[in-house]
């Protein structure tokens, strides 16, 4: 009873959140529905019997991926999105792949119904940090270091990008060069 | 002796590519272009020599009834062959190939200002995609070897053709590409037929397929027979080409050089008209039987819209062209006719066609190196300046109108007599369909003899009424002695076809048994006596 | 009564759903990307509910993997859309439009 | 005492023997980077590193091919396989190729050569994991390395917006396909209770949830689609090819695009089987067959269609690989459908092979085009190749070589590749994928189309501005080298390759001992 | 209503629980900020606020009262809704981790049998620790690295250029450090095994070292001062730096939105210095108590939990102390200080942990 009651009170403000995410034109508001969203989650991945995972969750996505968002918005200091000069089309689009992903949803729902309901048993010792750990260094372990390759990828291709540029700024150079062969012709 | 049994004919295919790559080593180390045209002269020569040796009396058939034969495994991984061989059909094409290659190298002494080296390293690689495609017995290597042919045509027409060069070069290509490529589905379904019926595995081995399907342990659904003999039908149709695929050909041979246009008309088209023969009747003569009345329509149809365009073409060259499409229609009228003296009589065309459309455009070359123009109202009274060029032209016109006594009457003759005995077509009580396609035919003939002899009279007689034509210059010694040896051809050829008949009498007679026999037909050929015997020109 | 698996794959399609949507309405490039994080933490829940149900660790693994990867993947393409901003003083994506559609 | 702790730490089947190729290749990445730390300025040095670390890999690869070694590691993990060694091999050569193009260009833009370098052989760490991996978890990982490298390489020009916007556009829908690929692998874990795709393949005839399998199975190809630029998800390559630094869309149309089918193939007929006669299955094989043959269609016309209208060569080349996505399929739904399980590694050996084939002739194609494309990647129009052929004819012949060959004119490479990809689909008998073989050649035959136009431009037009021959570094000269043998070579005497391809190590059938 | 009260029971306790801790916490918060005031007085010479009350104890209430009757003002051009989210956020965030310490040991001695309705049936033990978390410690640094939004949120929304500067710095700073403080957790971790909070104090009274900070001393300096940064204070308070932005992101809160600011950080002050006693000087545990007391016995849970409290003020003492003599960073030596040097620190830290515990194990 309280497990249901917490799970849709959690589950209806991650859905009010991620809607207002995607209403909003400030990335900013966005952001923070956002990070809304993901706390949600990690209060239903308490109750999932989950908690390492609820706290990588806060920790990850709110604690690190969130804020560097959020700080990227600052440091860009954007506006909000203005006009509606956007394509047409993908307004019909994006309304047919919600259309579809909604139908899914349901299907999945549907198939998924008659599943038998697992007892609520928080010393379940799947989502334990003991057995994740254990797991993640002995069945797991080639992922894990493939994560670790992946990382270090990470951190070289974020530095290369973000490293003070070199070159000159090339798009007047390629603006002239349009000029050139504009003349060619 | 052995040996030349067993790699003559892969020493053909090679020698031309040995001769490009020794070009191009030459262009890299001495860099001078005029000598060129020895080494390439040289390469082609020694090629039509060594092509003699297929005269050679020693030669043994191979298992499969082939001459050289040669069946080595290729990529076992498909399962496909490097099987080669010749028979009485093939044969006489390759000589056709090997012997106008080297005219073709003579025509280009002057022609030939710009890129000299690519243009003969394309022309020794076009010749050996020819001589591949005329003895490859596999049908992968034939489709390779078909679609190789394409590559050095499409930059020869497109780096040294005219001003339309472009246009008519991808168009060239294109058309052929598409064709072949649904040859190519038609033989790897054929691959599936084979494995799947036969438990043996796939072969892309023409002669197993046929001995296969002669035996009974394959046997082709009529629907899907249907369909892979359209598919390779259309492939060929396209390179003949047939009414209503043609229209690439025109342009092709306007905008082609010289030597591309006496290639492409002398052996190209005949790619066309010897896979159907070799690779429709054979593969599929039930289907060859039942669609024959298709393409007899279009050959007449074609006959006689070639004939009906040509006479109103105002170039030269184009007109030449459209008569190619005429003759071919006669190729394929005389082939689809089934009786042994038309088959015959289209072999014959082929080579006949090859000789004298080839002369006709080096001739047309000639004039238009001189004048840089084509257009008949740009002539007139040229005999008088240039008495053997006219003397050389007319007598060739003579040859593709099919005067007696020339090489285009024997075969066209030939077509006839056999398309008049056929019964491909319905015989019903009132009318019997062959004599009238027959007749139709026939007026091609006729059509024929207006729009070459009108064009002959427009350019050659009367006074010369340009100014510039007055001074032209008649024929160097270089170009009379490049045209006699075709002048001889057509001549010896419309006296004494006898030979040329007798070796491709048995293979011919082998792909009309099989259409006929296999295909459980009624007719008894042994009645319709083929008058091949040659007594009535001596 | 505890909330069935049935429910938090609904939640989660739902979310995917809102996500997936958010992706294509959205005009700015950070917009998108954030669209982008919701889905993958919709994929989550559900590999964490059929951890629970099957009572298998495999689900949560996965799901920390993928929370790795987001993370080198927010680095690097936030690392992008200010390199992008840094040219074009926009990270509106329809503006991105020198490469023609 | 060291090894000691060694073997103690990797205690649970980590045999680090099995995945010593990947580790090689990840090792050299590690390396270069120290390298460049130290001797910033040594460019050719780092590339030097890149490619002996490839070529070590290589040869292990090599020496693997023919062994009795175990067909899984790592708990299952690691599948050990004809379709791993194959693609590796693959995956290897583009990488390769890439280092020795992309000289020219590192030296004229001033790249970072040691980030680079390292970031490439990541992507191949990553690509190579992809196509070994046999675990939802590895493929996925395996799949973001790939794609994160790319997202970096594709946008390396930092000062240049077009790179910029390429990159910008690759990650949002790289990721955004992800997230689809994430989210089938989340339906299929749940519809069968494990992400090892052996243990998958057991449960498939008989899962615990069966409709899950079906949407999983329909998200993962969204996903994959994505990766594959199958249509009606290829919106984002000729945008994303076009901005890219060349010898990057070069690495990108080869490599990832031959990662993503090996995985798309380990998924889709190794666990779950699209095979009607190995492992049915009740819930996949119909209308997956039916709805790739579908896709497969629209991408093969709707690549060859639209490369017709291209003006730039990158953007051209783009569209091609779009419709050479399409002909691979051809061959991934012939492995689908095959009868045996020999039949079917043939069938994947055939798409590893049109692979290897595409992959051959693109670098050397794109090898070209960064020659010419000066500073900016500025002279990659049409225009810019006019009346070129005789000015260089080296390059331009070498460059309608390649064109040919991606024609698919026999004697060359493409040739071969096509054949053995229609074959098995063929083989299949089915009419749909018999229609799919037709609308393949068709899709050729226009491609004659565009393709030629790059020769007819080069060699038929007059040139009306100044050229000056580029120089060619040895490098550049050694792929080409490399190229225009490999083209012929495939073409020519494929034998050996394909029998290679469709060998699998011990002829053992992967079994996880999980 | 039996069956309501049974259900209801266990969050009555935990309410109960919650409004202790926080009350508890709250005030030591406010006395804090009194000591601080006095100390730096002190050690500059001067006597420190001695007007309200003896010796001034009442000041933190004289200066709540201020705060609440001062007016609130809310700048024109700010974004409001986050405007007003963004000092809830900080208090919130500073707090939360509370819920997961442990204040003393089990108190096992006392029969719960007496309560009514059989409430206390089977309660073995009563822990003072409001929630019993499996993963305490990345709870702690989880919710630590969210309090960062209510810095951040505050100096975006105020509209002002001050704010936004220490908005972006404070996100910086805390993004940089909060791997090094992460790093340095690590360390304990291993040597614990285990993330519960509880249990590393459980392990550090096991250990042959009794406190964390001998093994893991390099971890426990690198702690400190990532903790110093994390909280924004001397010297690492470039974030709200008087001198250069004006107060930074709070600059434009006045009243009791700047309260909830002020308090947000002397609360962080307290949770890190609980983290750092926690992880390296053995919690609540005193070694050679349970010779005196027996374990588990009311006694021996207050002198503990006193014991607690007093490490707790040593550490608010010492950043007290700290920022009575150092001057601040500039922030490219804060930046470069912690990622080449903290971080490297950490990692080395780490790693030779990891090769001594795998020894140490075999």
């Amino acid at each position: 009873m309280v497990g249901t009651a917490l799970f849709f009170l959690f589950a209806g403000f991650a859905i009010m959140c991620a809607i207002s995410m995607v209403y909003h034109k400030n990335p900013l508001y966005s952001a923070i529905s956002l990070v809304g969203v993901f706390i949600s989650l990690s209060c239903i991945y308490i109750t999932l019997a989950a908690p390492f995972i609820a706290a990588v969750q806060i920790l990850i996505y709110a604690g690190a991926i969130m804020v560097l968002v959020v700080f990227v918005i600052m440091l860009l200091n954007l506006d909000d999105d203005t006009g509606p000069n956007r394509l047409k089309y993908l307004y019909t689009l994006g309304g047919g792949l919600g259309v579809v992903l909604l139908a899914q949803t349901f299907f999945i729902f549907y198939a998924v119904m008659r599943a038998p309901n697992v007892p609520s048993d928080q010393t379940l010792s799947a989502g334990k940090t003991l057995t994740i750990g254990q797991a993640m260094y002995t069945e797991y372990l080639l992922p894990v270091e493939i994560v670790g390759v992946l990382l270090l990828m990470a951190i070289i291709g974020s530095v290369m990008l973000a490293r003070r540029l070199a070159q000159p700024q090339l798009e007047i150079v390629v603006e002239r060069e349009s000029e050139i062969r504009h003349d060619e012709q | 002796m052995d040996f030349l049994n067993a790699n003559l004919l892969t020493i053909l295919i090679l020698l031309p590519i040995i001769g490009a790559v020794l070009t191009l080593a030459h262009q890299m180390f001495w860099k001078q272009e005029s000598q060129l045209k020895w080494l390439t002269l040289g390469f082609t020569t020694l090629n039509f020599v060594v092509s003699l040796a297929l005269f050679s009396k020693s030669a043994i058939a191979g298992p499969s009834g082939y001459f050289f034969e040669k069946n080595v495994p290729w990529i076992k991984a498909i399962g496909t062959n490097y099987h080669i061989g010749v028979d009485g059909l093939s044969f006489w094409l390759v000589i056709l190939t090997t012997f106008i290659m080297p005219i073709a190298v003579l025509s280009t002494w002057h022609a030939v200002e710009k890129k000299r080296t690519a243009f003969y390293i394309f022309l020794l690689l076009l010749e050996s995609a020819m001589i591949g495609v005329f003895v490859s017995l596999d049908l992968l290597v034939f489709y390779l070897f078909f679609e190789a042919s394409l590559v050095p045509m499409f930059f020869l027409i497109g780096i040294w053709g005219g001003d339309n060069r472009i246009y008519a070069a991808v168009k060239f290509f294109i058309f052929t590409a598409f064709g072949s490529l649904l040859m190519l589905v038609a033989i790897i379904a054929l691959f599936f037929l084979y494995a799947d019926q036969t438990g043996l595995g796939g072969s892309f081995d023409l002669i197993a397929i046929m001995n296969a399907m002669k035996t009974g342990t394959l046997v082709i659904p009529p629907q899907t027979g249907t369909l892979l003999f359209l598919a390779f039908a259309l492939a060929f149709a396209i390179k003949v080409p047939l009414f209503p695929f043609h229209t690439w050909l025109p342009d092709a041979h306007t905008e082609a050089p010289t030597a591309g246009s006496v290639i492409l008309a002398a052996v190209l088209l005949k790619m066309g008209t010897y896979g159907l023969m070799r690779f429709n009747f054979g593969l599929f003569p039930d289907q060859s039987k039942e669609w024959a009345w298709l393409f007899i329509a279009l050959a007449i149809v074609g006959i006689i819209y070639g004939a009906l365009v040509a006479m109103v073409q105002p170039d030269v060259k184009r007109l030449v062209a459209y008569s190619s499409v005429a003759h071919m229609g006669f190729v394929i009228l005389g082939m689809f006719s089934f009786t042994e003296a038309g088959m015959q009589g289209a072999l014959y065309t082929m080579l006949s066609h090859g000789v004298t459309t080839g002369a006709l455009f080096l001739l047309v070359g000639f004039i238009y190196e001189r004048r840089h123009t084509r257009e008949i109202t740009a002539f007139g009274g040229l005999s008088n300046p240039m008495p053997i060029y006219a003397t050389i032209f007319v007598i060739t016109t003579m040859a593709s109108i099919g005067l007696p006594f020339l090489n285009g009457f024997v075969g066209e003759f030939l077509i006839m007599v056999g398309m008049f005995q056929s019964q491909v077509l319905g015989i019903t009580a009132s009318v019997n369909w062959n004599v009238v396609a027959t007749m139709f035919a026939g007026t091609g003939v006729i059509f024929a003899a207006v729009y070459l002899l009108w064009m002959v009279q427009r350019v050659f007689f009367g006074k010369v009424t340009v100014e510039k034509n007055k001074g032209l210059a008649d024929l160097s010694w270089r170009e009379i002695g490049l045209m006699i040896p075709l002048l001889f051809l057509m001549v010896y050829m419309g006296v004494f076809p006898k030979p040329f008949l007798a070796r491709s009498e048995s293979a011919i007679k082998a792909i009309q048994e099989r259409v006929m026999h296999q295909a459980g037909g009624t007719v008894d050929h042994a009645e319709a006596k083929p008058p091949v015997s040659g007594d009535e020109h001596k | 009564m505890e909330p069935s698996l049935a429910s938090y794959l609904a939640l989660s399609g739902i979310l995917f759903t809102i996500g997936a949507v958010g992706v294509i309405f959205k005009r700015n490039a950070l917009g998108m990307f954030m669209c982008i994080e919701l889905m993958l933490n919709a994929v989550n829940l559900t590999f964490v509910a059929f951890s629970r149900y099957y009572g298998d660790t495999t689900g949560q693994l996965f799901v920390f993997m993928v929370m790795s990867v987001a993370a080198a993947e927010a680095a690097v393409g936030l690392g992008i859309i200010i390199a992008f901003f840094r040219n074009k003083q926009s990270i509106d994506v329809d503006e991105a439009s020198i490469l023609r559609n | 005492m060291s090894t000691l702790f060694l073997t103690d730490l990797l205690t649970p089947e980590a045999s680090v023997s099995i995945i010593l190729p990947e580790i090689v290749v990840a090792l050299a990445g590690v390396i270069v980077m120290l390298y460049d730390s130290f001797f910033p300025k040594q460019r050719v040095v780092s590339g030097a590193i890149a490619l002996i670390g490839l070529t070590v890999s290589a040869v292990i690869l090599a020496t693997m091919w023919g062994g009795n070694s175990p067909t899984s590691g790592w708990n299952g993990m690691i599948a050990h396989d004809n379709l791993r060694l194959s693609f590796s091999f693959v995956f290897l050569f583009v990488s390769a190729m890439t280092v020795l193009i992309s000289t020219v260009w590192v030296d004229r833009e001033n790249v970072p050569a040691g980030e680079y370098h390292a970031l490439l052989l990541f992507a191949t760490f990553g690509m190579m994991m992809m196509s070994a991996g046999n675990d939802l978890v590895v493929i996925f990982l395996g799949l973001e390395t790939l794609s994160i490298a790319t997202y970096v390489m594709a946008g390396l020009r930092r000062g240049d917006l077009k790179s910029n916007e390429s990159a910008m556009k690759y990650f949002i829908l790289g990721s955004f396909a992800s997230a689809f690929l994430l989210y089938g692998m989340a339906l299929i874990y749940g519809a069968t209770g494990s992400t090892n795709l052996t243990q998958i393949a057991d449960k498939v005839a008989n899962p615990n949830f069966p409709a899950l399998l079906l949407v999983g199975g329909a998200m993962l190809i969204v996903g994959f689609g994505f990766k594959i630029a199958m249509a009606p998800f290829h919106v984002w390559t000729p945008d994303v090819y076009e901005g890219a630094p060349t010898p990057v869309t070069g690495f990108m149309a080869a490599g990832p695009k031959a990662a993503a089918f090996s995985s798309f193939l380990r998924i889709f007929v190794l666990g779950l089987p699209l095979v009607a006669g190995v492992q049915s299955s009740v819930y996949l094989h119909d209308a997956w067959i039916s709805a790739l043959a579908v896709m497969a269609i629209i991408t093969i016309l709707v690549g060859n269609v639209a490369a017709i209208m291209q003006t730039n060569v990158k953007r051209m080349l783009a569209y091609s690989s779009i419709a050479h996505a399409g002909y691979a399929l051809v061959g991934f739904i012939g492995a689908g459908m095959a009868k045996s399980t020999a039949a079917r590694d043939e069938a994947i050996a055939s798409v590893a092979f049109y692979m290897l084939t595409y992959a051959v002739t693109n670098m050397g194609a794109f090898a070209i085009v960064t020659l010419l494309a000066e500073k900016n990647d500025r002279r990659a129009e049409f225009e810019d190749y006019n009346g070129i052929g005789f000015k260089s004819p080296v390059l331009a012949f070498s460059l309608s070589l390649f064109m040919l060959s991606l024609l698919g004119l026999p004697l060359t490479a493409g040739f071969m590749g096509k054949i053995l990809v229609f074959r098995p689909a063929l083989e299949a008998a089915n009419p749909l994928v018999t229609g799919l073989v037709i609308v393949a050649v068709i899709g050729s035959a226009i491609s004659a189309y565009y393709y030629l136009r790059l020769i007819v431009v080069m060699f038929f037009r007059e040139r009306t501005s100044e050229w000056r021959q580029p120089k060619m570094p040895l490098a550049m000269t050694t792929a080409l080298v490399i190229a225009i043998l490999g083209v012929l070579y495939f073409g020519i005497f494929a034998d050996r390759v394909i029998e290679k391809f469709a060998q699998s190590p011990s002829g053992v059938v992967v079994k996880a001992e999980k | 209503m039996e069956a309501v009260i049974k259900t209801a029971f266990p969050f009555m306790v935990i309410t109960a629980g919650v409004v202790i801790g926080f009350q508890m916490v709250l005030m030591i918060v406010a006395y804090t900020v009194l000591a601080e005031r006095k100390v730096l007085g002190w050690m500059q010479g001067r006597v420190g606020p001695n007007r309200v009350g003896p010796w001034g104890v009442l000041q933190p209430f004289a200066d709540f009262l201020k705060f609440i009757f001062k007016e609130d003002i809310t700048p024109d051009k700010s974004t409001k809704f986050v405007y007003f989210l963004a000092p809830l956020v900080a208090l919130t965030c500073a707090l939360m981790p509370i819920v997961v310490y442990p204040f003393g040991p089990e108190i096992t001695s006392v029969d719960w049998s007496f309560l009514p309705m059989g409430l206390g049936e089977g309660v073995k033990a009563l822990p003072l620790t409001i929630a019993r978390v499996d993963v305490g410690v990345l709870f702690v640094l989880g919710i630590t690295s969210v309090g960062v939004y209510g810095i951040m949120l505050a100096g975006w929304s105020s509209n002002s250029k001050y704010s936004l500067m220490g908005g972006l710095r404070s996100s910086a700073q805390m993004i940089s450090y909060e791997l090094a403080m992460g790093a340095s957790v690590i360390g304990v971790v291993l040597l614990a095994g285990t993330l519960d909070l509880g249990g590393i104090i459980r392990a550090q009274q096991q250990s042959t070292f009794r406190w964390f900070i001998v093994p893991q001393f390099i971890g426990f300096i690198v702690f400190l001062i990532a903790a110093f940064a994390e909280t924004n204070r001397t010297p690492f308070d470039l974030p709200e730096a008087e001198t250069e932005l004006v107060a930074g992101f709070h600059t434009e809160y006045s009243a009791l939105k700047f309260a909830l600011f002020f308090m947000a950080e002397y609360v962080n002050m307290f949770t890190v210095s609980m983290m750092c006693t926690v992880l390296f000087l053995g919690g609540w545990y005193v070694p050679g108590l349970s010779h005196v007391f027996e374990v588990g016995s009311i006694p021996y849970a207050l002198v503990s939990h006193f014991a607690f409290i007093g490490k707790i003020c040593a550490f608010l003492f010492l950043y007290i102390w700290v920022r009575g003599t150092l001057p601040r960073f500039r922030f490219d030596q804060l930046m470069n200080f912690g990622w080449k040097f903290l971080l490297p620190v950490a990692l080395a830290n780490v790693i030779v942990t990891i090769i001594v515990v795998f020894f140490l194990n075999r």
